[in-house]
């Protein structure tokens, strides 16, 4: 692996082409910087007889020029890098999703099915991949440099980054942000594999029957927590001839447009569901009496997720 | 001259340790304060030097992480704000803005040494803070980290900085007064000194940008205090805050590091090019640009942080706009070199050697610039290069290119020419050989702090390292043969260079009132007579 | 003397019936209220560095010094906020309906 | 030419150190305003991560302690600019006697604000942490504005806290200043009034905005 590091995915390559264009306009700022310096140490050196000439007065044509030729340069640079950089952090639309935990010093990654691993990260190739990830503790990040990306972690709320593998194989990972002793400890690999080896690392590799599907574990959350008791059970909502209160309907709420009390409206993801669980006051919805109580502190980061899975899980059920 | 009628030197008045302790004369307070900064510099170095032997081996050669993340503290701290910011303004500066004003010293006399003695305590609970107890939350001191989960001696570390940002504060309100009214008879504006512009430029931010960071800091104790602050996340407060406040000053202070030695480069190359400066206006106004333009560039440190996508457009645009006045810089120094008579001792292969760093350390300062590339290179090893590029290979080269052009004016004294020079070959090689395989290793993706890293990084590693000790070799080599030169180097002459400036129209050293007669200013700066043989061969 | 102390009364009076209009926009105001609090504030900071602080009397060097702390509070100030004002508006998590 | 009249231009006239004090003064006013530039940065995040709940926490505060301070503020920034404008005409007496006033006043804003308001701050369990008193949706945001209200109240009175040790250096040195020579007393007159500056910044965004819609 020394030596050249090529990179994994089509966005990477991208970003090594902007750094290749990056190297070859410092190599020729230096090659100039230098080659004139050079060029005037040896020439006019003092003991050198070489005429100078009269010496020239009109300064401002050459300050104008380079710094006109700067600014150009700059500025296509600050174009192509920018288009990129929001490129970069745009997921597709279809991305699987995968859920991501930095502590003081581990990576903990949980997907769909439930399978979780640590400092450990198993994604399929050719598919777009969205990581969903906060922390429990200290700003983490989440670097993989196979992929040319990396994100920062922060705790109380989701970051994502996402990628496209494209050549299978095993890539380090790396946490690049100082998050305490075990800070260089924090580190793991990416495997990349196909679909169908993606499939069975996911039914047999993680320790099969003890894991629970998220969602499922997210429905068992849902109950213990009395969610159910005013959101009713699968969430179809709650009104005073139901559940007792008026409770707004979750299935189906993920990429809905919410209106709330203030008048805004908020397109429902994770962050939406999460801060109605630890912060429901922030959000009132339109409608429905705040009496929805503060789970802050109640719940993990891992229960919060799940809660979010099975809420997701919830495709159909009655609009309010 | 009559010996008895010539003014003593500020050396000779008064050998007592008093009459050095409770001076008011700029010239023997910039004389403490190169005590004190060189001092730190090498305790500083010494924390460099134990990282590059960590990291000789994948596995770590020092044992403990702990001490590891120590030691990278304790080098940024001191040698952030106890070497660098301090660097130039306080010893060169202070020395020479009075001499080069045509005044008998700074505007404020007693706040001037007020400062030292701020800076020296600082100093003092710094050093308790890195060596005492230590600090492990790198230089950056982000929250959460710091104010809930360290365990280090934070509080200590930042009340030391605290303390030295009014030093630094004082100092910088002292500049901009003393330029604004101890200007000599006929010193307008623009007959100034580039040197005297960086300073005013570096004042600038020093006096705007400090008292930010040190709220910062002191919301940052609060926190840790009391447990509760703006910057916690679980009561809604958000750590972002911090970063942005603490980048508001710190990115500026990077100009505060290079701007002065911006300045001492515009004094040398016109100097050792017997030529008048080129564009010099233009230079001028380029150090003000930087100075204000410095401060809309913050959020490049943020890009993979999690700030607005469209925050990061607008600082990721700023902060090419801050690239152009310094490109203007280095195209002019080197159209001061054309047509010139270039003479090759040691300050002008200082200087050489700082144009040629800076402009490598600037040019990679542009992947950090645009966005797409920041993400892959930030927070590994091509960061660290960068910036040392910039601090190290630009600016502690622009100081010893500084020390060695003013030292027969501070001392009386020449150091060793060929000594000098052999120094400047050195510590060019050295650096490059210490930094150039960390962008490599940044570009592989080697992250930044870590005390043990994968295996494929090892060979890099060590090259680096083995230039760090050459790169060692090259900083004692001036601090033994200038020491050595106070006793035994040949008398210097008023002006030993040839140079312009009211700084060379007064004995070497100076009396202590500075002029024996008030100087009177009739001429441009630089007016460099071409082809003029020069006495100090 | 006179003169000096009518304009010092003239400038305290102005500052209370400025601090009146402060309460005012907060209570009386509803929908204006922040803004309006907003604008006399400043309004009172102006009129105590030209009324107390004489900044009128001073020459271009204090004036470009309190320019600065001025342009540079706005700086701070406005770029900073920059990030959280937009950061919501670009969704971290995209989901098809 | 002497050495003294060599540097007479620089140092010499009282005039030039005049206009050194003055315009370092100034200098040093900008820095101080960019001392609280963080607390006014942090109050825009703070209130913007849950504007209700920071407004909430505002209106715990003790608005009519508020107003009586600015009142108070408001008035010995007025009378040190009287006792500044009696030492420019000559009288020192009426300069001692409006200082002591203008110091009576600041020493009543410190009163006001640490003995009582803190204290029925305190009292009512409005220090973040804990123990913090406001429950319900409100109580992270109300906590967000608490700490920043501590911090910032602190921070202002501490440097009213420096200004009355000013004032009162200046009261007791009266016997050095004239008609001509009183830089000194102009120089602490512009940190006193730069004091108020700064609570006529906080004042609204602690008591008022919260309260406003």
């Amino acid at each position: 692996m020394n030596g050249y590091l090529p990179s994994a995915t089509v966005e990477g390559r991208e970003v090594d082409f902007l750094i290749l264009a990056l190297v070859l306009v410092s190599c020729a700022v230096l090659a100039l910087v230098f080659g004139l310096i050079l060029l005037y140490v040896v020439r006019y050196r003092a003991d050198s007889g070489v005429y100078r000439g009269a010496p020239g007065r009109k300064t401002w044509r050459f300050e104008i020029s380079w710094t006109a030729a700067t600014l150009a340069v700059f500025f296509v640079l600050f174009i192509w890098g920018g288009d990129l950089y929001v490129r970069l952090f745009q997921p597709p639309a279809d991305a699987l999703q995968i859920y991501v935990i930095g502590k003081q010093w581990m990576w903990k990654v949980e997907h769909q099915g439930g399978q979780r691993e640590i400092n450990a990260l198993h994604v399929p190739i050719n598919r777009p991949i969205q990581l969903v990830m906060t922390s429990e503790d200290v700003i983490h990040d989440f670097s993989i440099p196979a992929f040319r990306i990396k994100h920062d972690v922060l705790p109380g709320r989701y970051e994502s980054l996402w990628f496209q593998v494209e050549t299978p194989g095993t890539y380090e990972l790396f946490c690049t942000q100082l998050c305490g002793v075990g800070h260089y400890s924090m580190s793991g690999e990416v495997v990349a594999m196909s679909q169908p080896e993606f499939e069975t690392w996911l039914a047999g590799g993680a320790a099969p029957g003890q894991r629970e599907d998220m969602a499922a574990a997210g429905k068992a959350l849902f109950t213990a927590h009395g969610c159910s008791g005013c959101h009713g059970e699968g969430g179809v909502g709650g009104s005073p001839a139901t559940t007792g209160v008026s409770a707004p309907a979750l299935a189906g709420l993920l990429g809905r447009s919410v209106k709330l009390q203030t008048g805004a409206t908020v397109t429902a993801d994770e962050k939406f569901i999460r801060d109605c669980l630890l912060t429901p006051d922030k959000m009132p919805i339109a409608g429905y009496p705040q009496i929805m109580p503060s789970f802050s502190g109640q719940i993990s980061e891992e229960n919060v997720l799940r809660l979010i899975a099975y809420i997701k899980s919830l495709k159909s059920g009655s609009r309010t | 001259m009559n010996p008895s009628a010539a003014p003593a030197s500020y050396l000779d008045d008064g050998h007592t340790l008093r009459s050095w302790l409770f001076t008011t004369d700029h010239k023997r307070i910039a004389i403490l304060y190169i005590g004190a900064i060189t001092f730190f510099f090498f305790v500083g170095g010494f924390a460099a030097f134990l990282i590059r032997y960590n990291l000789l081996s994948p596995k770590g050669l020092i044992g403990s992480a702990e001490t590891y993340n120590r030691l990278f503290s304790m080098h940024g701290i001191l040698m952030v704000w106890f070497f660098l910011v301090p660097a130039v303004p306080v010893t060169l500066g202070n020395f020479l803005a009075p001499l080069m004003l045509g005044a008998r010293d700074l505007a404020f006399p007693r706040l001037n040494l007020l400062s030292w003695y701020l800076f020296m305590v600082a100093g003092v609970v710094a050093l308790y803070a890195v060596v005492g107890g230590g600090v492990d939350t790198g230089w950056t001191f982000y929250t959460p980290l710091t104010s809930f989960y360290s365990k280090g001696h934070v509080i200590a570390a930042v009340v030391a900085i605290f303390i030295a940002g009014f030093s630094s504060i004082a100092t910088g309100l002292n500049f901009i007064v003393t330029i604004h009214k101890l200007r000599a008879p006929g010193m307008t504006w623009y007959r100034m000194p580039v040197f005297l512009w960086s300073l005013y430029a570096t004042s600038v931010i020093l006096v705007l940008a400090t008292p930010v960071l040190a709220m910062t800091l002191l919301l940052l104790a609060f926190e840790r205090i009391f447990g509760i602050g703006v910057f916690d996340p679980k009561i809604g407060g958000d750590p972002l805050l911090f970063q942005h406040l603490f980048w508001f000053y710190s990115h500026p202070a990077v100009y505060v590091m290079i701007l002065p030695g911006f300045g001492v480069i515009s004094e040398i190359i016109p100097a050792f090019s017997r030529k008048e400066l080129f564009g010099y206006k233009f230079v001028v106004w380029a150090s003000i640009a930087i100075a204000v333009i410095g401060f809309l560039v913050w959020g490049h440190h943020m890009f993979v942080a999690g700030t607005s996508l469209f925050s990061a457009l607008v600082f990721s645009l700023l902060s090419y706009m801050v690239a152009v006045p310094s490109a203007i810089k280095v195209f002019n120094w080197i159209g001061t070199m054309h047509k010139g008579y270039i003479h090759f001792d040691a300050p002008m292969l200082y200087a050489i050697g700082f144009i040629g760093l800076f402009t490598t350390g600037g040019l990679t300062g542009l992947f950090l610039a645009a966005l797409a590339a920041d993400v892959h290179l930030t927070q590994t090893y091509f960061v660290v290069a960068h910036f040392h590029y910039v601090m190290v290979g630009g600016m502690v080269s622009a100081y010893f290119a500084g020390i060695h052009f003013w030292w027969p004016k501070m001392t009386g004294r020449l150091y060793p020419e060929m000594w000098g020079r052999a120094g400047a070959i050195i510590i060019f090689v050295g650096f490059n050989l210490t930094f150039f395989p960390q962008f490599l290793l940044g570009y592989l993706g080697m992250p930044r702090r870590y005390f043990a890293y994968p295996q494929h990084f090892e060979a890099l590693n060590l090259l680096s390292s083995a230039g760090a000790l050459t790169l060692a070799v090259g900083y004692i080599l001036p601090l033994g043969y200038l020491t050595w030169s106070l006793f035994y180097g040949e008398r210097a002459s008023a002006n030993p260079w040839g140079a312009t400036g009211l700084e060379w129209t007064t004995p070497s050293p100076p009396p202590t009132e500075n002029f024996a007669v008030t100087p009177i200013v009739t001429e441009e700066p630089y007016q460099y007579r071409q082809a003029e043989t020069v006495n100090h061969e | 003397m006179t003169a000096v102390i009518v304009r010092l009364v003239a400038v305290a009076s102005l500052m209370f019936a400025l601090l009146a209009a402060e309460l005012a926009a907060t209570f009386a105001f509803p929908g204006w209220g922040r803004g309006g609090v907003a604008i006399v504030a400043a309004t009172m900071v102006g009129v105590a560095a030209v009324g107390f602080m004489d900044l009128g009397q001073e020459g271009a060097t204090v004036w470009l010094f309190a320019a600065a702390a001025a342009l540079w509070l706005i700086i701070l100030l406005g770029l900073g906020s920059l990030d959280p004002l937009t950061r919501t508006l670009y969704l971290t998590i995209n989901i098809t309906p | 030419m002497s050495d003294a009249e060599a540097h007479e231009f620089q140092f010499g006239s009282a005039e030039r150190q005049h206009e050194a004090a003055i315009s370092g003064m100034w200098l040093f006013l900008a820095t101080e305003a960019l001392f609280f530039g963080p607390i006014f940065l942090s109050w825009i995040y703070a209130r913007h991560a849950d504007p209700s709940a920071f407004d909430a926490g505002s209106r715990h505060t003790a608005l009519m302690i508020g107003l009586t301070n600015t009142g108070l503020l408001l008035a010995s920034s007025f009378t040190y600019s009287v006792g500044l404008a009696c030492i420019a005409f000559g009288s020192r007496r009426g300069m001692v006697i409006w200082l002591a006033i203008a110091w009576a006043l600041g020493a009543a804003f410190i009163g006001l604000k640490f003995g009582v308001e803190w204290r029925m701050d305190l009292k009512e369990g409005l220090f973040p942490g804990p123990n913090f008193a406001i429950h319900g949706p409100a109580r992270s945001g109300a906590q967000l504005f608490f700490a920043f209200y501590f911090f910032g109240t602190a921070l202002h009175g501490l440097h009213l806290v420096v200004g009355l040790g000013l004032v009162a250096w200046i009261i007791f040195q009266a016997e050095r200043f004239t008609a001509e020579r009183h830089s000194p007393v102009r120089v602490v007159g512009l940190y006193w009034t730069f004091i108020d500056i700064i609570w006529l910044v906080l004042f609204p965004l602690i008591y008022l905005i919260g309260r406003a819609s």
